[in-house]
């Protein structure tokens, strides 16, 4: 069997927190620099087993996005989700605070929220959601 | 590896059959296709059946209502391409010399059996933080806004063909049109898409049986249609930073499609695709390389692709029309096609239709692109 | 048709794996399967991966996390044989000559997914009423014993057997050996069947790499074992009043693996069979033609299928000392008679093996005999 | 599309009482008599489509039975299953009711009970169970 640390990577909390800035958890592949967020066994670009541990910048920019006003049971409508592209070359999937419409091309910090999920449904990833916040738009800490 | 025909195409009519199982829709459509080949139950050699919710051994289940039991049957899941990938298995048993007459069928029953939005597997992180179907289709389109100007009014352009073209076609699950307004007027899924540009919970079950050359001609096979090319492909692990109006992975099975065929897309004719969500429409046939990136939408609205324009789409109605029981999708189009290139489409018949494409699409796995993409090329 | 080989071999442990999903357990199993045949990632041209209960996209979701993207992906469901009809998807790539080398996975990750006795699919009116699997096993040890006078000490002598085997194996969820009074002191689930007579709930993947033979000759391929055969049956459909303790579904697709490759039973050295029970080790045996029919639970008493008796029978430890994680079964007992075939078993190996059989039958659908059965022969 | 006859007859209650006595609802191919329980749309021996619907005579013989002490959440162990042979030359799978171990050979009976099914977990054929009863055994309707 191929190394465990990767696996081990997946179970732990998908961020740190340092200095008060929420900086996600992800893969980078020693031999070719690609990024997974999250992280994975092995590189698809190369091929190289075993990604470096490495945490992503504690901002980034949205991609694109979405307001949802329909989604599955476990989760209270609407949200606002987007694509957030970081400085390292990944793109992540993250809910956006605040009641405010994201924008593409915005810049966003990623908090510490309750997220669009409801009470007594929280993923595997533990209890505080992820999401992001464009300081800019009015959409902060004290949103969420 | 040897060619391989449809000889026989059967399907159910997609929408609600509350009063049915999902084994007897499947059975069904597995009858009409037998009948419309000319075979009995008797000579299907082996079986595919795609479906995605529909728990163990459906095939055997479906199968077995049908009368046929034995077989070599494989189940097989790709998310909404299950269907188009049960025909890529069918035809590859035929070209490895293995059978001669193999089924393949697509069955869902989604009646009942679903609550809110489709999502990624729910082992996905995204899915987790909340991502839904509709939500990855709406950020798409909002890039095709940005990038190419691309308004509401013109994805709303699609969904009116659609479900204007499936009023022709009576195995469809929407039986009247429905203008740009009321699309526009129907409530917000996952901005900018409205319930209108959704594809509907169906049910239903598609068949079509596969043969060799060898059997086709003892079948006497004037009606028989040619597979010229069946590519599958699955999506690409997304490293870096990509345009998501682009589709790489429906390039990637048109290209081996159209390499394998000698059929490029300028010989298509006329094309039915996964139009899941209205854009989801554009971004097909910009992938697939039948029209000029970034423009279908405009085009649309042209009448481009409508079932008397420059290239018809989606002439059956498309999943936004005709339904979407998900297993099913895939090879409903193949027998759409196959009706089309018979010259049995009756009021949406495309004349001179003699060469025609079946897109397939389906869902999203964890870091990849998407889960599989299937392209039949077919010919008479 | 053109011939296959097994080239790579690659299996997890079998057991608890609260620790990983289901996709990192897959992609450890394919990198060892790559490693062991030499391969590279981008070598492999398509993949055929079998699972049971694990959601959508289960093949996209493993390779992706092992670094393989983009290629066409099927996954496949047909309960027990899951994962050897993975296999027999994968030859079947290879005979059409559409492929060099190709991937067959199975994996599945139950602990935490399941919920007391693994039943037929909830659709079946006999689940609905109350049919377990171990059910199905003790009605059909009913009939072994009234008919055959088979008794549960010589029952509990195939598990003890089959545990004791898996101590010589690493790879094994079971590690000590069980008595034959310890296995009938175990709680009973479905008279006859006790606890220690039923395999266990199990995590665990395992992968072979196919090649043809022209890929083979250019890897090298002195360790490379041929596929002599793969076959695949679904059960026909319950008419009449059939002795239960025959197992037509495991004959039939034995009759067609001894016919396409000139390998009768008598020529078998070694097997592993679906023992999902004690009693199903029996019936496979007896099925497949390796032992008179009636007499194998009497046999093992005497210690025939002992690894140093006449007919080596689970000397991997089978599902019952190894583990069964339903979608990898099939594929590990391939990777299992290919370790066996190369001399690689360390202090389980048969001597002189140089022809087995591997056996795995599925499920159970409504109104036939059984979801699924493959039998695969392979000899160096 | 086939005839939705035997579709119809799969949701309808599976089986008549007539005289006190239970029969189970079947269909019989009329072109070679093979007998399906629960019917289907197609005669797998003989590819006819289209069976006729029958009812079971109201008792058969246990073929075999055991008795299930682990079953999935939705049903009260300890149970008895078996399978019953009927002179129409089908086999049914049918829990026993009471509590003595069914014999192989036994005559029984069909009869409405409670079933091993927990309170709240009712499949789709109804609220009544159907089950065996050996009135040589003193199983029974007293006892179900
Ligand atoms: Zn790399
Ligand atoms: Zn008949």
């Amino acid at each position: 069997m191929v190394s465990t640390e990767a696996a081990t990577a997946v179970m732990k909390r998908p961020y740190e927190v340092e200095d008060g800035l929420v900086r996600l958890r992800a893969g980078r592949c020693p031999a070719c620099n690609a990024v997974y967020c999250p992280a994975r066994l092995v590189c698809d670009g190369c091929g190289h087993r075993g990604l470096e541990e490495i945490l992503l910048a504690p901002r980034g920019k949205i991609y694109t996005f979405t307001t949802v006003h329909q989604s599955t049971p476990e989760f209270q409508t609407p949200y606002h989700l987007c694509y957030v592209d970081f400085d390292e070359q990944v793109r992540v999937m993250l809910p956006a605070a605040g009641e405010e419409r994201p924008r593409i091309g915005e810049d966003v910090e990623i908090v510490l929220g309750t997220g669009p999920r409801l009470v007594g449904t929280e993923p595997e990833e533990g209890p505080h959601a992820l999401m992001v916040a464009g300081s800019a738009t009015g959409r902060g800490e004290e949103d969420v | 590896m040897s060619d391989v025909y449809v000889v026989g195409a059967g399907m159910t009519p997609f929408g609600k059959h509350p009063d049915k199982t999902a084994a007897e829709l499947g059975a069904a459509a597995v009858l009409e296709a037998l009948d419309d080949a000319g075979v009995s139950l008797g000579d299907i050699e082996a079986a595919w059946v795609g479906s995605v919710f529909q728990g163990m051994a459906m095939g055997q289940r479906a199968l077995g209502e049908g009368g046929i039991s034995g077989i070599p049957i494989t189940n097989v899941e790709n998310a909404c391409s299950s269907g188009s990938t049960a025909i890529w298995g069918a035809a590859m048993s035929i070209k490895a010399g293995a059978y001669d007459v193999v089924l393949a069928l697509g069955v869902e029953h989604l009646t009942g059996a679903f609550r809110g939005a489709f999502t990624p597997d729910e082992s996905d992180v995204e899915a987790q933080r909340g991502l839904t179907m509709p939500a990855v289709y709406a950020m798409r389109a909002q890039r095709h806004f940005a990038q190419y100007g691309t308004t509401s009014e013109q994805l709303a352009a699609i969904s009116a063909k659609n479900k204007r073209n499936a009023v022709a076609n009576p195995l469809a699950q929407f039986k009247k049109p429905v203008s740009v307004d009321e699309v526009l007027a129907s409530r917000m899924i996952a901005d900018p898409l409205h319930l209108q540009e959704c594809a509907p919970v169906s049910d239903g079950a598609a068949a079509v049986v596969l043969a060799s050359r060898r059997k086709r001609a003892a079948l006497g096979g004037s009606r028989a249609v040619r597979l010229a090319a069946s590519a599958l492909k699955s999506g690409r692990a997304e490293v870096g930073l990509k345009d998501m109006t682009v589709e790489d992975l429906t390039w990637r099975a048109a290209e081996e499609a159209y390499e394998r065929s000698g059929i490029g897309p300028s010989d298509i004719r006329f094309a039915e695709v996964h139009d899941c969500f209205s854009i989801a429409e554009a971004l097909r046939v910009e992938g697939l390389g039948l029209f000029p990136h970034g423009e279908y939408p405009a085009r649309v609205v042209k009448g481009e692709a409508d079932l008397d324009g420059r290239l018809p789409v989606n002439g059956s109605g498309g999943l936004l029309g005709k339904g979407h029981p998900l297993g099913a999708t895939g090879v409903a189009q193949v027998v759409e096609v196959v009706r089309q290139l018979r010259g049995e489409a009756g009021p949406r018949q495309i004349p001179g239709a003699r060469v025609g494409l079946a897109h397939c699409r389906g869902g999203k796995a964890q870091g990849v692109e998407g889960t599989a993409c299937t392209v039949n090329i077919l010919t008479v």
